[in-house]
């Protein structure tokens, strides 16, 4: 009915929403996640041979991504909590700004150890 | 908010129009007025109260720095004391027994406040802050100012407002926001109800009711320059005009020293009782002059005029029509703690940050003192004198019981529209015990308003309702502000009848029934109109200075042939005046010096 | 003396068919006008039909909240020029029903204001000839509460009023918290009980436009989060 | 005016609950992150995973993280849910999947954690 629906995107609203967003992807991963792993029970060669498969960039790539998602909720979900406790409620900017260069910092020394390292799972 | 409950309709023949609400007291204007009358009449009967703009938006929430009552919670005070400074600020004009009860009521009726919840500003022992406001003295005028003004930061207005709300909600008062009120129903001296216009669906409503009561607040926005909301228009003053009844002292008008250069918006009285200074464009603080004992502190009639003999001989700040409001000494700790508000409206006004530049100011049309004659009980008088209309009451800016005389103090007019608010409550219970039934419905009841509402929607002249209002808002400004004289009045009154003519010849854009604003407009503008002319013959009349009404050709007070309330009608456009002696009990008039 | 180009939202309840619509007005903004003031300016000299509230024109009675340039604020205390664009888009609070124009229908504001039960509460008999005590550390704590004008900008400007028109709202949270943080109140468990409910305070997300909105600079999110505390409190200990 | 009718919501003990998860989420979520990829000194393979998982504890940790995540991530998913869906049926029916995918997963899970025994597989 209306023409604009325009309604500017406050850093609260952004961080409102990736949450959410982080928030979905993480519930369907975790599901997914536990169903793969269900059937991994059979043993240790099949066990290892899909973690062979799963060795190769694409993955480490796809790997990179989710612990970018899993630590942005991580630290926004602790942000939340806080403010919820009534920490820095009237510096919630700041406290945002906080949360996102631990999100990156974390981010980027997890990745690095990861692909440095071995194909892993999470959650595994 | 529109929605209406079927419960309250009712039906009666042959009047065309939407509805019919009935209701035991039906209450216009949800300012603080309105507000503490329905306090106080729904703790016993179903209270309505009608409301052209939404209760929490009625200019009552506008006043800033405070209330009125000798509480002696900061110094010495005493209700003596009080009533002298009303009595002389009045320049003894004011009715000494109504001002006797406004300041003996006055400590009840903001403990009650307190008690209802208002969130006051607060002593260090914990009890209701007081603040200095002008003309408000210890010991008879001879001390200093005392602390008198009961506050909440300067948000006074406000909190009273949103408390008065609150409580009105407990109490299950019903409430009609945005409805328009168009007619009285009077016949035979027994007020029977009003006609109301509906403006969020549009339609004409009928409210039938025992009593009504009138809170319609004043009227600024006739003056180019004022405090004033722009709903500020004084509707109920010609509602009562229409219904041929007179009005009391309109020639007085309050110009209060500290609107917002070219805004006019209110600097409270609460930054010169905090400590500002006044000054003009060579730094002086000229106040020095005028009133050397209590300089900026002096009542409000006597700080404008002189302000605009300042910027009347060129003193404005560079030769303009302002002078500065100096705050800078007070510091920003205290600027920031007494008075937020008025840094912000300096700064988000005139990005002007009161911390460090002084605020251009300009004298701003500010109060009414007079309005609707009624007795000490509210109740609206027939004749302005002795006769009563049988249901019907008034109080607040709108009425004149009167307690300001020629000029009203700061902080005695929210005190008045609550303390009377409350009295009117108070005898509408009473009545209401002896009245048990409704009077009758007039068959004709809602013609006029009918009447008016169509005119006005099919109306297809040439002119803008915007384009007469502001003629009359620059005309009123120059020739019937501070200082007014025979010539100018004479012509303005003439200006006037121009006016009345090319009314009649507006036409209005919006032809909808829903929230038709431009309708309003015009519906205000006519209002306006018929009670300005009250105003200019009445300052054309009166032939002397008092108070806030200063004729510079009769400079000085005339005791002798002027200590009188003026009562005026409109009987076929001509305007009928007759007088009625003040009410003098305790203090004989003296010359009043600051 | 800028020519500035004002979109505004039109709508007529008579005629259902054309809906809402933008239509743009010229306007030479002067310096030192509010939106207030372009939007008065317009109506009184171009078009008499343009439909908005206003009142006080002071920024303390509430009427004149809406959206410009994509924010809720109020028109009367917004300098046009320091929005800095030639365009200024003007629309009505979202997510209330809009009966004209600019004007929307408030009645959801009201309601939910309501349900909070929004006076004071208090059963100890009052003392006579005498106000109650309180001391001005304990006034103190309803600063920021006390403020508010029931403007509705901040609720408008919630995503979650957006997705359940029956959430109550940060207005109704604040206006609830103002009573419960007053040391004079002893209602807390009525002011409360609204607040427990499907469209309470379980659907606030921490989102922060409320706060980003309101054009008194109170701070609905912390009221929120005491809120939420105390609720919490009285279920668990 | 009428009040409002009141639902109540019992959100206040999920509400914290969401909170309590969140926070325990994050400290195993580290945790397994440096087992994974700082402390791990071997290669990350079925072997390293089975002598770690059989341990009681590791079995209680796991399991509690399982239960957990699904509990906060699909109580996460009602309350994104429960923000747009209003119809009374419909909401009614997506509790009631989210409530079986819960018992699904949870069974799935510990089915897959409980068999890892020292001596086992
Ligand atoms: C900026 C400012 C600051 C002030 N500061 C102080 C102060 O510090 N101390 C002090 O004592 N006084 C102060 N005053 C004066 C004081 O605020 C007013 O005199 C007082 O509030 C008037 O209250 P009221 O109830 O009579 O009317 P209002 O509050 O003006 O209410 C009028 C009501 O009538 C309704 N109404 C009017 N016409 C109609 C109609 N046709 N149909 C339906 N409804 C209608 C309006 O909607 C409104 O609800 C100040 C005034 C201003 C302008
Ligand atoms: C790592 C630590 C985690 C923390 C600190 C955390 C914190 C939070 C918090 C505080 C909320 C509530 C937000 C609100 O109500 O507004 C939330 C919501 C949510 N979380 Fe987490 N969480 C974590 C991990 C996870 C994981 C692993 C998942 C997936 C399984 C997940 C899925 C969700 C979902 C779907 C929501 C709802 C999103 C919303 O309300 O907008 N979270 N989280
Ligand atoms: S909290 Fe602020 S934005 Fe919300 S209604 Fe009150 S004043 Fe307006
Ligand atoms: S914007 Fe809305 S979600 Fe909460 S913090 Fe404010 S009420
Ligand atoms: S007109 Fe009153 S707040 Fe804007």
């Amino acid at each position: 009915m209306r023409v604009i629906k325009h309604y500017r995107v406050h850093l609260g609203t952004l961080a409102w929403i990736l949450h959410r967003l982080s928030g979905l992807a993480l519930i369907f991963y975790l599901l997914l996640h536990i169903w793969v792993i269900h059937h991994l029970i059979g043993g240790e060669e099949s066990f290892d041979g899909i973690m062979e498969r799963f060795n190769n960039p694409l993955f480490k790539f796809l790997e990179v991504g989710l612990i970018g998602v899993i630590m942005f909720h991580l630290f926004n979900g602790l942000r939340v909590t806080l403010i919820d406790m009534g920490v820095l409620v009237e510096r919630q900017k700041l406290l945002f700004g906080i949360a996102v260069a631990l999100w990156l910092v974390c981010w980027f020394v997890i990745s690095v150890a990861m692909i440095s390292r071995f194909g892993g799972v999470p959650f595994s | 908010m529109a929605t209406i409950d079927p419960e309250t309709i009712h039906d009666v023949e042959g009047i065309g129009v939407h509805n019919i609400h009935r209701h035991d007291v039906v209450i216009v204007g949800a300012g603080l007025a309105g507000l503490r009358a329905a306090v106080e009449a729904s703790e016993e009967y179903d209270v309505a109260v009608i409301s052209k703009v939404f209760p929490t938006r009625s200019h009552s929430g506008g006043a800033q720095g405070g209330i009125a009552a000798s509480l002696s919670n900061e110094e010495e005070d005493h209700l003596e004391w009080h009533m002298f400074d009303t009595v002389k600020g009045s320049d003894y004009l004011g009715d000494q027994d109504a001002i006797e009860i406004l300041v003996k009521e006055a400590p009840v009726v903001v403990r009650e406040f307190e008690h209802f919840g208002a969130p006051f500003s607060r002593t260090p022992e914990g009890r209701i802050a007081q603040r200095k406001f002008g003309g408000h003295t210890k010991d008879f005028g001879r001390g200093g100012p005392v602390l008198r003004a009961c506050y909440a930061a300067d948000r006074t207005g406000h909190v009273l407002l949103h408390t008065l709300y609150e409580v009105c909600i407990r109490n299950g008062v019903r409430f009609y926001p945005e409805f328009y009120a168009l007619s009285l129903i009077i016949r035979d001296n027994i007020c029977r109800g009003i006609v109301g216009w509906d403006v969020i669906n549009g339609g004409i409503h009928v409210f039938h009711a025992k009593a009504v009561m009138f809170g319609t607040g004043g009227y600024g926005r006739v003056y180019k320059i004022t405090s004033n909301a722009l709903s500020g228009t004084g509707d109920g003053l010609s509602l009562v005009l229409r219904a041929g009844l007179p009005l009391e002292d309109m020639e007085f008008v309050q110009f209060h020293p500290t609107g917002l250069y070219q805004q006019g918006i209110l600097v409270s009285e609460a930054a010169r009782g905090e400590g500002g200074y006044i000054i003009n464009d060579t730094g002086e603080r000229f106040m020095e002059r005028y009133a050397p004992e209590k300089m900026e502190l002096a009542p409000r009639d006597l700080v404008s005029r002189s302000e605009q003999t300042e910027i009347n001989e060129g003193r404005g700040i560079g030769g303009k029509d302002y002078v500065h409001l100096d705050l800078r000494h007070l510091g920003s700790e205290k600027i920031m703690k007494q008075l937020p508000q008025i840094h912000e409206l300096a700064w988000k006004f005139l990005h002007v940050d009161c911390i460090k530049e002084p605020i251009p100011i300009q004298p701003t049309a500010h109060y009414s003192m007079g309005g609707i004659p009624v007795d000490k009980d509210c109740q609206v008088f027939a004749d302005g004198k002795k006769e009563m209309v049988q249901g019907f009451y008034a109080a607040g800016e709108c009425a004149c019981v009167s307690v300001h005389g020629a000029n009203r103090l700061g902080t005695n007019s929210l005190l008045e529209a609550s303390l009377f608010g409350r009295r009117a409550g108070k005898a509408i219970r009473r009545f209401l015990g002896v009245q048990r039934e409704f009077p009758d419905l007039p068959p004709d009841a809602a013609s006029s308003a009918i009447e008016e509402v169509e005119r006005l929607l099919s109306s297809s002249g040439t002119e803008r309702v915007s384009s007469i209002r502001e003629t009359l808002q620059e005309k009123m400004s120059l020739e019937c502000g501070i200082f007014r004289e025979a010539d100018q009045l004479q012509r303005l009154k003439k200006e006037l009848r121009t006016l009345e003519e090319r009314f009649r010849n507006i036409k209005i854009d919006d032809r909808s029934k829903r929230f038709n604003v431009d309708l309003l407009e015009a519906l205000e503008l006519g209002h306006m109109l018929d009670f300005t002319e009250i105003i200019v013959e009445g300052a054309l009349n009166r032939k002397e200075s008092r108070g806030a009404h200063y004729r510079t050709d009769f400079p000085k007070r005339n005791d002798g042939d002027w200590l009188k309330h003026t009562l005026a009608w409109k009987k076929d456009g001509e305007i009928i005046f007759d007088y009625k002696p003040v009410v003098i009990t305790r203090f004989q008039p003296k010359e009043r010096t600051y | 003396m800028a020519t500035h180009a004002f979109k505004i939202n039109r709508y007529n309840p008579d005629d259902e068919r054309r809906g809402h619509y933008m239509q743009e007005y010229p306007l030479d903004v002067q310096k030192g006008w509010t939106i207030l003031d372009c939007l008065n300016e317009i109506k009184w000299k171009q078009d008499g039909s343009l439909t908005f509230r206003r009142s006080c024109r002071s920024g303390i009675c509430g009427s004149c909240a809406m959206t410009v340039n994509g924010v809720n604020m109020l028109a009367c205390e917004t300098q046009a020029l320091t929005l800095k664009s030639s365009t200024i888009v003007v629309e009505p609070l979202r997510g209330y029903p809009v009966i004209k124009d600019l004007v929307v229908d408030l009645e959801p504001l009201v309601e939910s204001l309501y349900a909070v039960k929004p006076y004071l509460i208090t059963k100890t008999p009052l003392p006579t000839d005498q106000e109650r005590f309180q001391s001005p550390e304990e006034r103190a704590k309803i600063d920021g509460l006390y403020e508010c004008i029931l403007c509705g900008a901040c609720t408008s400007s919630c995503p979650s009023f957006w997705a359940d028109k029956k959430y109550i709202g940060p207005h109704g949270f604040l206006k609830a918290y103002r009573f419960v943080a007053d040391s004079r109140d002893e209602g807390t468990r009525e002011h409360l009980e609204a607040l427990d409910d499907k469209h309470g305070l379980w659907r606030c997300h921490t989102i922060f436009n409320c706060v980003e909105a309101c054009p008194k600079d109170l701070n609905p999110t912390k009221a929120i989060s005491e809120l939420k505390k105390e609720l919490v409190r009285e279920k668990i200990g | 005016m009428k009040y409002r009718e009141h639902v109540r919501s019992g959100g206040a003990i999920l509400w914290f609950f969401q909170r309590v998860t969140g926070i325990y989420l994050a400290v195993v979520l580290f945790l397994h992150v440096w087992i994974l990829h700082y402390a791990l000194k071997e290669e990350l393979g079925f072997a390293a995973v089975k002598d770690r998982i059989a341990t009681p504890m590791w079995k209680t940790i796991d399991i509690s993280f399982l239960v957990i995540a699904l509990f906060h991530g699909l109580y996460g998913l009602w309350i994104v849910l429960d923000d747009y869906i209003h119809k009374g049926w419909l909401r009614v029916f997506i509790f009631g999947a989210i409530a079986v995918i819960a018992l699904i997963f949870v069974t799935l899970g510990i089915l897959t954690i409980l068999p890892f025994n020292p001596g086992g597989y």
